[in-house]
């Protein structure tokens, strides 16, 4: 989502406002409702889709945690590249994915991003500037300092984000990614969605560290911890960082603290945490409610219009797994086809 | 003396190994990823956590390369750890634990140590988990001395090996295939152990031998009995280990039936179908060999998503029959 | 067009390969550790970095893992980077970003993205350097699609075949024999390229087809020259590509010979060698085999320090020689 | 080296002297500096009968780098393990070893440590606790978790130490290994011996700390920095950090500031340093002539007695070249032993 609309309510205007609504339009910020609305029934409609057989394999699904992927991606061009989780279905819709060709893509069609050879955890869309979701935890780290060293060797002025979880944090990966984009400089941002848990493990059982952001020290970058579930705070962390990855001051850490609300994937007893907490933050955190209720206040949004949002995210939801239905699966034929590159 | 013999899964019958060596050796305790309160990925180690405690069923961070390299100090000096990589996909990451320190450390210093540590690599593919969760990658270790590597394909024999495998001073790498996980069979309570590096020869027959390793032993039987109705007579051999290779076994069928099949579902190329064919070509069963020895592998490709795709991958019954078939007839 | 043809040593070859993929390609870039200044661990980067600047002979920290996954990156985003592993055994850390990453993002994406990634394996024994130092590899990379895998064997074909290393959209492996650095051979000026997947026929023989690969072509060289004085005319064929494998040129040698000898260092099981002779087990070369296929490779040992067992670990000129001798007397 | 006998200087009695001077007897001080003087003149030996042709392969020399290993093993028993570098030979010898089997191994016979199968690169003890030299850079550092984790489970009460220098502390194992000794609270010392480059790399161009020990906050445990050229300093944190891994208090990273004076290994052209560096630490910093201007302050030994020291490790270096050169190597027939374990 670019940002070089000038923001209509500007920061002398208002000082008051969070910065989100000091930096962007009203229309950007019903955008953004639109999205995190379209995340969340993305992903509820590849869980049912899950559950009655349609879509096969395993899935992670990003509910609850959609302020986090839509704040980030808010200061980022089309140009700007991202690297992905297993747990990416936000981060491709906030980087301006097609549902439909994610959900064709889930159905293992070739109208799929990836032709349906790579399913949910390697959706991608290049075009956007995802450079894919990835099965290997940390695994998307280091690419994004490559993608952030192809960056300022080219002089393109892109910015690469790096989207991992609290878990990722213990993999070698990411150390020595974080080493090798401060030494260098690079224009990266590497974003810890710190959602409590590494699959059954809680960051206090896995990780010598309190917060992750504690570790951004370790590297000489900033360490900022953000509100995950608090559109505006994240947008503004992910500004600042934005800002001096472009100004060539180097890579920021940004922790934003979330929470999943779904099991860890589909094989998730889930024994690990109780009933209490994810009613807590289900009732008392939800990005989205929180968002909303910021839009209610601040006068950009009314219940009609939340209502029209919803309405049309149904729309396009449906609409998405139609077109995924429809569309053609792979030829057997074709199986071989995309290992190597074909020569003209 | 009287051994009660269950049906138990294979997963079940890994489960049980691990309780008893727990049980039996203070020394061994498991490590892994969500090995404990979550079970593991395939449900593993299940509840073995509320029966050992979380010391004997540590929960490690997602460590793959320091995890394995913990699990090769422990075994050094004097624990007998079984460490659990969530997917084999991730023992990338800790493939120099396993193959610069693992394998080499007692040659490297003489002979002066060992390293018992039991590694388990969950492979294969056949779940939808596309091309970073569906390797098999078995051949890679087993192109290393110092690893012994096994695949284990039955209940009975998953659980034997394991126990074997705990007691053995050495590495042992076990590739398990998820598909089996829920695969069930007989397996006898208590401890017994399954040689390491004994293939078995899991059906006799005098036309064609067919070497299958994991999974697709069953697909081989299935096979062997379709082909059974057309008059094709199959041997069918669970090559079981990988290093060290049981060669006589093979030998010894292939010099009966003069013809070999090797079936595998990791990549073709390089993939153990190429060593099984190799070392009957430079045997003294050579001479006996009345036909090209025959491989089906993987599709030399990543495991794609798509479940049509993701079958056509990898060889299936019908491709079994048809390359037997063929090959017991003579024909090309 | 006349083009001046120098002697140069292996390493210089290489050099000159990357200066000119340099000069003449923005993109292109070197990393690795200690390329820079020290001008690598075998000095095969040299002074490179005089000419081009450290941005483009970029000394990394060590972080194997962490470097390949940023060439990788690079590669994907537009740079065209060469990556040194300053030994190829090193690059156990990194087989997640060369394996999982490199090689499957293509097919993962559906083929909406490349990875012209170009890596570098100093490879093999002979060095003294023991058995973290001394590994050959080759056979792990050769078992992944996605992959190309080269181990080229003169000066005059790592110039080439670095150079179409270079041009690849794909990722591509160059396994390097660390003795073969020093070795001199002819090679032109300027640039040209050697093609990746086509093996090369160093010398034409009747009595027996020899294939080997990397510093092991001019053993077997060696030895055809020294068994042509007992009138054995011994065909060598330098694979030079591990994937794909040109199995035809295999094939069609071995029509002609009707006995085959692989020849290669690495561990004997599970080695090139066993790909090669299970390639042509089951090609229809087959029915004119003579003889058992023979199989020269390593010991099943890690490499030992001790000089007088280090070479005795891998063949030697003597060790083809008597079995090329007994191959193609039909004794063994 | 136990530490199990009474200091003569005990700390009340003389509380301005060093730590090492408190802490340990004039016999135990004297047994330090033979201890330094055998590791220089055996690296000085080995590379001499390398440059003679007598040993092949490649060898790391750690001159210069005496007190960083004497002060760390000093709190050691026998049974405490450790895991050395490809650097290590000073490790071997501080912590016990025989000169006379270290220069058997090199020149690759039976009678060598590894029995001419490891080398310099592998050189190891286990009967003192060595637990190997190791040719992969930070491959020792989860080895030494392992270690500690079983002193841990066994109750043996051992504590391990794991050597490293500062280029490896930006490998992932290093990240991953200390991470999880944090979080399982470990009886185990990461003791980093900065000698300001690994390999030509200085930790400027490689690392984006100034200490390696300001990564010690990233796990959470205690960074102690060094001199690592003044025995006393080094012998005070080893012992400080040796208690707590004893009493159950977890890991501690201790950099050790020191230099190397010779090139990384044999193939160094010593291009990334000066002249004027290498010299300045070779003249005022040199960590065995800082070691005897204080025991000679101290009155703890006199010239006499340094010479003493001096030509009796003359004599060790001679035997133990003679012993090797006089030992059998290896025959070939048993070239497949030691790959596994022969089971009786
Ligand atoms: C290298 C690797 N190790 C383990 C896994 C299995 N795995 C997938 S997701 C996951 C948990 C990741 O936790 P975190 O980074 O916090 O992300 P989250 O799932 O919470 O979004 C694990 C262990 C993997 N995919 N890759
Ligand atoms: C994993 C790995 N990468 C690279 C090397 C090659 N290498 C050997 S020592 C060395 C430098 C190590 O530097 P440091 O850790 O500071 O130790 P020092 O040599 O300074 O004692 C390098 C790059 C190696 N042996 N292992
Ligand atoms: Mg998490
Ligand atoms: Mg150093």
């Amino acid at each position: 989502m670019a940002t070089a609309r000038k923001a209509a309510n500007n920061e002398a205007a208002q000082p008051n406002l969070p910065f989100a609504f000091r930096k962007y339009t009203a229309e950007q910020l019903r955008e953004v409702l639109h999205k995190m609305y379209l995340i969340r029934r993305f992903e509820e409609g590849a869980e049912d889709a899950y559950m009655r057989g349609l879509i096969h394999g395993t899935m992670h699904l990003s509910i609850g945690q959609e302020a986090s992927a839509m704040g980030i991606c808010m200061p980022l061009t089309d140009q700007d590249q991202i690297t992905s989780t297993h747990r990416g279905h936000g981060h491709c819709i906030a980087k301006g994915a097609d549902v439909k060709r994610m959900f064709a893509e889930f159905f293992g069609k070739t109208t799929g991003y990836c032709k349906g050879r790579g399913g949910s955890m390697h959706i991608a869309d290049v075009t956007k500037g995802n450079l894919g979701a990835n099965g290997i935890v940390a695994g998307g780290i280091p690419i994004a300092v490559g993608a952030a060293l192809a960056a300022k060797k080219l002089r393109t002025g892109k910015v690469a984000v790096s989207f991992f979880g609290d878990g990722a944090n213990n993999e070698g990966a990411f150390h020595e990614a974080l080493n090798m984009a401060a030494v260098w400089k690079l224009p990266v941002i590497f974003v810890c969605e710190n959602n409590g848990y590494g699959m059954s493990t809680s960051t206090e059982r896995s990780t010598a560290v309190k917060n992750i952001a504690d570790r951004a020290g370790a590297y000489a970058m900033p360490g900022v911890i953000v509100d995950g579930n608090n559109f505006s705070e994240v947008a503004e962390a992910a500004n600042a960082a934005v800002e001096r990855a472009r100004a060539g001051e180097g890579p920021t850490l940004i922790e934003s603290k979330t929470y999943r609300y779904r099991g860890h994937s589909k094989s998730d007893r889930n024994r690990y945490r109780t009933k209490e907490e994810i009613e807590d933050w289900m009732a008392n955190r939800d990005p989205i409610a929180l968002f909303e209720a910021e839009l209610k206040e601040f006068g950009i949004i009314d219940d009609a219009g939340i209502e029209a949002v919803r309405e049309a995210v149904k729309k396009e939801i449906a609409d998405g797994i139609e077109f995924a239905k429809d569309s053609p699966s792979p030829e057997i034929r074709d199986l071989e086809n995309y290992v190597y590159t074909e020569v003209a | 003396m009287d051994v009660a013999v269950r049906e138990l899964s294979y997963a079940q019958a890994i489960q049980e190994a691990m309780a008893i060596a727990m049980e039996q050796d203070e020394r061994v305790f498991l490590m892994g990823e969500d090995i404990g309160v979550y079970g593991g990925a395939f449900q593993v180690t299940g509840d073995l956590v509320e029966r050992f405690g979380s010391e004997r069923v540590m929960d490690t961070p997602i460590s793959e390369l320091g995890g394995a390299g913990v699990a090769v100090g422990a075994a050094l000096t004097g624990l007998r750890p079984i460490f659990e990589f969530q997917f084999s996909d991730f023992a990338t990451l800790a493939m120099e634990q396993i193959v610069n320190q693992a394998a080499k450390m007692r040659f490297m210093l003489g002979g002066e140590v060992s390293v018992p540590v039991v590694m388990r690599f969950p492979a294969g593919s056949g779940t939808g988990a596309a091309a970073q969760h569906s390797q098999s990658l078995e051949a890679w270790l087993g192109h290393v001395p110092g690893l012994k590597v096994i695949q284990p394909a039955t209940p009975h024999d998953v659980k034997g090996m394991l126990l074997a495998a705990v007691a053995d001073p050495d590495p042992v790498m076990i590739f398990e295939h998820k598909l089996l996980y829920k695969m069930k069979g007989p397996v006898p309570e208590g401890h017994y152990t399954v040689p390491i590096g004994k293939a078995d020869v899991r059906r006799q027959g005098r036309d064609l031998t067919i070497v299958a390793t994991s999974i697709m032993v069953h697909k081989a039987l299935e096979a062997a009995a379709a082909l059974q109705a057309e008059g094709i007579d199959i041997e069918v051999i669970d090559l079981r280990t990988v290093r060290p290779m049981d060669k006589q076994t093979i030998i010894d069928s292939v010099k009966k039936t003069s013809r070999l099949l090797c079936v595998y579902e990791a990549v073709k190329t390089l993939g153990i179908g190429a060593e099984v064919s190799a070392a009957v070509a430079e045997s003294d069963a050579f001479d006996y060999l009345d036909a090209p020895i025959v491989r089906l592998g993987g599709a030399e490709i990543p495991i794609p998503y798509n479940p049509e795709l993701e079958k056509a991958t990898v060889p299936q019954v019908p491709d079994i029959v048809a390359a037997a078939r063929d090959l017991a007839k003579g024909k090309r």
